[in-house]
């Protein structure tokens, strides 16, 4: 059987093998590693957990382990504008699955999705801290308190407007 | 020793400290239910991850169920292994992991070797509160591959293959994925296991409690070819098989049964009965020459020659160092194993004699391995697509051949195998145990070197059960320095301090699975008794010493085939017929190019 | 030093932040500049007040008067009215909403009035990223003193005094861990915080790393040098972006005083912090997990022992306190034992945080004395159940906890008394349920969370949590059955009695106590098919009355199922076997005739 | 910025600090020290309210008095401007009218540390927004 050989982008390369070596190509930095390539390149691709792998000596499969355990680890892109919907206990009692079902229906996407033009993707989160304001979303990083459904239109609009005067 | 009192069942007992409840509950007959743990004793093989909670015990004044598995006793506790309290918690526990395993015992290839049905079968389930409308089961793809089977639907989550992978084989292909219910064991991205670096040691399977991870079953393709009147069905029989077949058919672990062996491979049809020794003694001289050969040049002065010579007749092994060590790929000896030398040799040599087409010949090995199945689907073993060896099956699969074929295999008399590719030495045998490969080479190696008679034959410093081992062998003033090492891990180590110049080796002998092939992934199960295998170990050194001829090179149909067709050790005729090559398998991040 | 005459503190905490605070912050700065004040007035950006209801808030001192829901656009207002003319805003300020009368003075709130802020003693009170301002605040006195002292065993002994228990979960006793730690000889020792605040609904320890950051840097330093670690690793939430950057500036500007690093106030013990992030995983709030994930693994809980205290990061001896624990510590040092044991129950001393959330009309972050009565917390604190509705449950503890009814209100809380009534302490999450919350829905929410959350590695967690989750699924949809209420019993039991962590064991809680505490509530949705909150869409049915109906046909119209039939002027009717119970045709109804049944 | 040494330096700096804090350390607690509020509103401003205030302030820390200065709106003495509000801990306050620099100095030395009462009291009869 053939060498199995993955292809990347140069500067994706260059990058997260820069990242490794500032961790030293420390396994037991493997979670700062993923983190620091997360910010940068959005998502966790399979390549990209090869390359970790390969920097870090550590097996892949555990690169993988890992990746999949952690919740804030994704191997698929976010949109451009990315709606997390907070289903913490104080948001929850609040009403927050009917926001998360007016985003669905909104958006037109199920949890974990990212639209086909890549501008929106759909998540939930546990809490973001502004319970004074449950029920909340975020878009990006932008806190949207005491929402109802019908607030949800008004905040995708926003940024369809935004898209369609760029 | 420290020791510490403690009760079971109400029954007072002292044990040294650091004793589990599980194995102090043991020393008094007491026998807890377990499904995850697995060890190994003396071998350096431990699953412990406490997970299961099938073995949970009630310990006074403890809020909570202890697991007994890695609960150590503490002077003056009270245990009760048998409470309701206890029993039924174990049976909910039970029913849920039975909730998400399907329940076709009647088609799975573990079925009636499986922990967890002996566990249904002890707890006597009829029925299941948590299956049924509303409740999920875990939906995961069946995956094939040359040696193994991969069907994650029945895992249990004991985490045996991960620890067998990763911590005595070092090979990383398996991990725990995801979390809480999807979570499973599986290779990165859930790839195939080819595109792994998965070495099919297939010691996961070896451990597996269920039938989550099996070998791929090639007994209905042998009973067709035995059926087939245009096939000449040829068979081999590696030497670790002699010494565990007889546990499938209740005799005593450790019986040698190399002539009931033969005597059922005739029963069961083959044309033609084999012996893996015999290639194993060709190996000998092949690899023997070879080692030879590089030490004279080194010893000349030519210090470029690749040194330590490492042994190569372990595939499991061979597809380690492809993956894990591809600078290294000059080291190994260039013959094959002997299974793929037996299988060149019966397609040209034997096929020739008996004047019969490569086409028509099956060629079948029956080895107590799962990398065989691998090993001898490797392109390089083709000659037009056609394998030297085309099916490999397993100690358990030749057992379940003759049992389906209604031979009593205990009341069987003994037969001798064939010839010519039957005659062998005791050499050849101790190949199934760890060290046996480089003591037959020594064996041979001296008395070449030397041109004198070995004073004594038995190379007590090669042998043991210790993961790496090393001896230093006076070939009549040259010292040899010889490692050994087995479990992949051992090997890991030794390949790390070569590479690192820390060590001065003339040659190394690596096997991949813990003990060496008798404690192969295809032998009969030993469900963690390691006194099995201890049992195989002995008698693998007594078929030696009952052996009449105890060095390879004094075979005499080997040295019959080196007068008649090869010519010389590592001549040209070898070279074609007898050596191969490596290949780098490492998987490796690259630029890309394209745009 | 310029002096200023008046301070103006804006809360920076993530509540107020998520509604515009920093503007605020910025207008205050622009105007005050433009009115030539900024060398008399000071902005201060601080940490969460508490009171996150009535975010975002300004304080205005010394006048000590409290500005609540501040926008940016109210600044100017303040500036020229209050800050230049001495008038305070009455627009801005709290109402008090038993009589309606303006409060300005955060003292005389109710929200504030049972409050003792220990731990959260510098939240809104300093600007956190201006390390003069803790020292000012006798920071780094404890560290001092202690190291000054020179006698680790002594000051173990007196957090072992002071009765401090971990405020993460389970309670257990500080001094005593740290005693635990200390023998183990090693090359290195580790002082780990436990900053991987994963419980929903509950942001005390998040509150304090990003409003008095240094409060634990001290205490970490002074756990440091009580076990003989000289590394300090803090594992917080990467979900916690300004958390972590307030403590990466305290972290800064505590090595620049050398209150970090090497020979730290020439007393020759050496500690330095690093920070480690956590990805998503509320196991690894476990502490065995947490050091796993912290050394780049999944994270999985281990069986104890061996206890971290002997085999914790790297294999080396370890402490792992959770922040709120570690807020307390200075305070302790700086009071003394004594001050801190007198507050509190006999076996509870001190203070709790608790992030109190729900129904409630003061959603905030609170801090009382052990022993406060859960009426106190919801009735004087919470100000009550929100739109006058009639108060049904109090979780307490996260999913590990349990549900509380009208006759635990009266109970003090503390460790023990919240597990005799069957939840816990927690981290500190109060949830306030009313009527309309349905408790089978309640104890679904929660174990839909430990379900996402189980690690899987044992199976009564793995598995059992999920059967647990589908036989609630199954109730309430209708669907259960008097067995399974039984077969969720004893599941709950098993799990909480076999499961491998904190985590298993205490996830059954929710269902336990809901059964205990509204078996009634469990029996109506199995055998009448009812769900008395109202809450679960299938056993919910429209129901139009034909008195009440005009004949509008709105109903019908809007139907996304067409499941309403009549014709016009004439009462209309739902076809029950149709109906998606989607709530449109109540929503359309001007005439109230559509009711839920 | 140099490195704090010993606990003596820690003490030291912190005593150095403490000023900074102290507006916001007296309103939590203004119970318990003198409350002093200058009525700040136009009519007080012009009658030089405000210097009497930083006046007052500078001559309270000289006399180690721990005061809280705080400004609010007109309390309706405009002929008596500048008025200012003393009041003590457990006591009634106090409403001083036509206050300048030296009634100040008095107010302080006089009433707040000696309890003597001073010329100048206005009948109190009053309301402000913070009750």
């Amino acid at each position: 059987m053939d060498k199995i050989i993955v292809k990347m982008k140069k500067e994706v390369r260059e990058k997260v093998v820069e990242i490794c070596n500032s961790f030293n190509n420390q396994p037991g930095e493997l979670i700062n590693v993923l983190h620091k390539t997360q910010d940068f390149l959005g998502y966790l691709p399979a390549e990209v957990q090869e390359l970790i792998a390969e920097c870090l000596h550590i097996p892949t499969a555990k690169v993988y382990g890992v990746v999949s355990f952690y919740a804030f680890f994704t191997m698929t892109p976010k949109g451009k504008y990315p709606v997390s919907v907070c289903l913490g206990t104080a948001c929850y009692v609040r009403g927050a699955e009917k926001i998360l079902d007016a985003f669905k229906k909104e958006l037109n996407l199920e949890v974990g999705q990212t639209s086909e033009d890549g501008l929106f993707s759909l998540n939930c989160l546990r809490c973001v801290g502004a319970c004074g304001l449950a029920p909340v979303a975020m878009v990006g990083d932008k806190v949207y308190g005491r929402l109802t459904p019908a607030d949800v239109k008004g905040i995708v609009d926003e940024y369809r407007n935004l898209e369609a005067n760029a | 020793m420290d020791t510490v009192k403690l009760t079971i069942d109400n029954r007072a007992i002292e044990v040294p400290k650091g004793t589990t409840i599980l194995k102090a509950a043991q020393s008094i007959g007491i026998d807890i239910p377990t499904l995850c743990h697995f060890e190994l004793d003396g071998l350096d093989v431990h699953n412990r991850p406490g997970g299961c909670r099938i073995c949970v015990v009630e310990v006074e004044k403890r809020r909570n169920l202890a697991p007994a598995c890695v609960t150590e006793c503490m002077e003056g506790m009270l245990v009760r292994t048998n409470s309701i309290r206890v029993i039924n918690a174990r049976k909910t526990v039970l029913e849920l992991i039975l909730s998400d395993h399907p329940a076709d015992c009647l088609q799975c290839a573990k079925s009636g070797n499986c922990e967890l049905q002996d566990l249904a079968i002890r707890f006597g389930i009829r029925e299941n509160p948590f299956i049924g409308a509303g409740h999920e089961m875990s939906q995961y793809q069946v995956e094939v591959s040359p040696s193994i089977i991969r069907d994650m639907n029945k895992c249990v989550m004991c985490r045996r293959c991960e620890t067998m992978c990763n911590e005595m084989q070092t090979v990383g292909a398996l991990s725990a994925i995801e979390r809480g219910f999807p979570a499973v064991v599986s290779t990165a991205f859930n790839q195939h296991l080819e595109l792994s670096p998965c070495t099919f040691c297939g010691q996961c399977v070896a451990v597996c409690p269920v039938g989550a991870l099996t070998e791929v079953d090639h007994t209905p393709k042998i009973i067709r070819a035995i059926a087939d009147p245009n096939k000449k069905t040829v068979v081999q029989v590696a030497p670790a098989v002699r010494v565990a077949l007889g546990e499938e058919f209740g005799m005593e672990p450790g019986s040698i049964v190399t002539g009931k062996l033969t005597a059922a491979l005739k029963a069961l049809g083959f044309d033609y009965v084999f012996d893996t020794d015999w290639s194993a003694d060709l190996t000998i001289m092949e690899e023997g020459t070879e080692l030879i050969g590089r030490l004279t040049k080194y010893l000349g002065g030519d210090k470029s020659v690749p040194l330590p010579i490492l042994t190569s007749c372990c595939p499991a092994w061979v597809n380690f160092f492809e993956h894990q060590f591809p600078e290294m790929k000059n080291l190994p000896s260039t013959a094959k194993s002997p299974q793929q030398m037996f299988g060149a040799i019966a397609k040209s040599y034997f096929a020739e004699k008996i004047n019969c087409k490569r086409e028509d010949m099956v060629c079948v090995s029956v080895m107590p391995c799962l990398a065989k199945k691998y090993e001898c689907s490797r392109d390089e073993f083709k000659v037009n697509g056609n394998p030297d060896v085309d099916y490999s099956i397993s100690t358990r699969e030749l057992a379940r051949l003759i049992k389906m074929a209604n031979i009593d295999f205990a009341s069987l008399p003994d037969e001798k195998f064939d010839s010519p590719l039957g005659e062998s030495t005791g050499a050849a045998v101790i190949f199934g145990a760890t060290g046996g490969v480089i003591e037959a080479a020594v064996r041979t190696a001296y008395e070449v070197i030397t041109k004198k008679p070995l004073p004594k034959i038995d190379f007590e410093e090669l042998r043991g059960l210790e993961g790496v081992r090393s001896a230093t062998i006076d070939v009549d003033g040259l010292k040899l320095n010889i490692g050994i090492a087995h479990g992949l891990h051992n090997a890991r180590k030794l390949l790390e301090d070569i590479k690192a110049g820390k060590c001065q080796f003339h040659a190394i002998e690596i096997m991949a699975c813990p003990g060496g092939c008798i404690d192969g992934a295809g032998q009969p199960l030993h469900h963690g008794n390691s006194d099995i295998v201890k049992a195989r170990w002995e008698a693998i050194y007594r078929a030696d010493r009952e052996m009449p001829i105890r060095k390879s090179h004094e075979n005499p149909s080997i040295q019959a085939i080196y007068k008649e067709f090869l010519g010389e050790p590592c001549g040209h005729k070898s070279h074609e017929l007898l050596h191969t090559h490596y290949f780098d398998k490492q998987t490796t991040v690259e630029v890309d190019l394209g745009k | 030093m310029a002096k200023y005459k008046m301070h103006v503190l804006i809360c920076g905490g993530t509540g107020c932040k998520s509604s515009n605070s920093s503007d605020i912050v910025e207008n205050f700065q622009k105007i005050l500049a433009e009115k030539n004040l900024q060398d008399e007035v000071q902005v201060i950006k601080t940490g969460c007040f508490g009171f996150c209801e009535k975010g975002p808030i300004v304080k205005i001192m010394p006048d000590n008067t409290f500005y609540t829901q501040v926008k940016p656009e109210d600044v100017r207002n303040i500036v020229e009215e209050h800050i230049i003319k001495g008038r305070k805003v009455p627009g801005l300020l709290y109402v008090n909403p038993e009589n309606k009368e303006h409060v300005s003075d955060s003292k005389h709130m109710g929200f504030y009035k049972k409050q003792l802020r220990i731990a959260l003693r510098n939240c809104g009170f300093i600007n956190p990223e201006n390390i003069e301002e803790y020292i000012a605040r006798d920071g780094y006195q404890a560290l001092a003193s202690v190291l000054e002292q020179n006698d680790p065993e002594a000051t173990i002994e007196l957090i072992k005094k002071s009765g401090l228990r971990g405020r993460g979960g389970a309670g257990f006793p500080t001094g005593m861990k740290w005693s635990l730690c200390r023998p183990n000889k090693a090359d290195q020792k580790y002082m780990i915080c436990n900053a991987d605040e994963g419980d929903p609904g509950a942001f005390m320890d998040r509150s304090i790393l990003e409003g008095d950051p240094h409060s634990i840097i001290e205490a970490m330093a002074i756990g440091g040098f009580c076990i003989d670690a000289t590394k300090g690793l803090v594992y917080i939430r990467a979900e916690y972006p300004l958390a972590i950057h307030r403590l990466q500036v305290a972290i800064e500007q505590a090595r620049e005083y050398g209150l970090l690093g090497k020979d730290i106030m020439g007393s020759g013990f050496d500690f330095d912090i690093e920070l480690r992030y956590g990805a998503g995983a509320f196991v690894c709030g476990e502490e065995t997990a947490l050091i796993h994930s912290m050394e780049g693994k999944r994270g999985e809980p281990t069986f104890k022992p061996p206890f971290p205290a002997v085999e914790g990061y790297l294999g080396k001896p370890s402490n792992v306190n959770n922040v709120e624990t570690l807020a307390n510590i200075p305070v302790i040092i700086n009071k003394g034992w004594e001050w801190f044991s007198s507050i509190g129950t006999e076996k509870s001393k001190g203070t709790k945080v608790f992030a109190l959330a729900g129904q409630i009309n003061n959603v905030g972050l609170i801090e009382v004395p052990m022993g406060t009565t859960l009426r106190e917390v919801i009735y004087e604190i919470g100000g009550g159940i929100k739109g006058g509705k009639k108060f049904k449950a109090v979780q307490t503890g996260g999913p590990s906890g349990g549900c509380l009814t009208e006759k635990f209100l009266d109970t003090p809380i503390d460790y023990e008394n919240l597990v005799a009534a069957g939840s816990m302490m927690g981290s500190g999450g109060m949830i306030v349920m009313d009527e309309t919350s349905c408790m089978v829905s309640v104890a679904k929410f929660y174990l839909d969370f430990t379900v996402e959350e189980s690690c899987g590695k044992c199976s009564p967690c793995r598995i059992g949590n999920k059967r647990l989750c589908e036989i609630l699924d199954k109730i309430t949809k209708g669907n259960g059955t008097m067995q399974d209420l039984d077969e969720l019993k004893n599941l709950a039991k098993v799990i909480k009695d076999t499961a491998l962590c904190g985590l298993g064991q205490t996830s059954p809680n929710p269902v336990l106590s809901t059964i205990d505490n509204f078996w009634d509530e469990y029996v109506a949705h199995v055998v009448d098919k009812k769900c008395p909150a109202g809450q679960c869409k299938a056993l919910k049915q429209y129901v139009i009355d034909p008195e009440k109906c005009k004949g509008c046909t709105a109903c019908a119209r809007n139907c996304p199922v067409n499941a309403i039939h009549g014709t016009v002027k004439n009462p209309h009717e739902i076809d029950q076997s149709a109906c998606i119970k989607c709530g449109t045709c109540y929503e359309k109804c001007k005439f109230n005739a559509i009711s839920i049944k | 910025m140099s490195k704090v040494k010993s606990l003596a330096d820690l003490k030291a700096m912190r005593e150095k600090l403490q000023s900074t804090l102290d507006v916001r350390e007296k309103a939590e607690n203004p119970e318990s020290i003198v409350q002093i509020k200058v009525a700040m509103a136009t009519c007080g401003i012009a009658a030089g309210a405000k210097q009497v205030m930083e006046h007052m302030m500078a001559k309270a820390e000289e006399l180690k008095i721990a005061a809280v200065f705080t400004q609010t709106g007109c309390m309706g003495y405009c002929h008596a401007e500048p008025t200012l509000e003393v009041r003590m801990p457990g006591k009634d306050p106090i409403v001083f009218g036509h206050v300048d620099n030296n009634k100040a100095d008095e107010i302080l030395t006089k009433y707040v540390m000696n309890g003597e009462l001073v010329e100048g009291i206005i009948p109190v009869n009053y309301e402000t927004i913070d009750k």
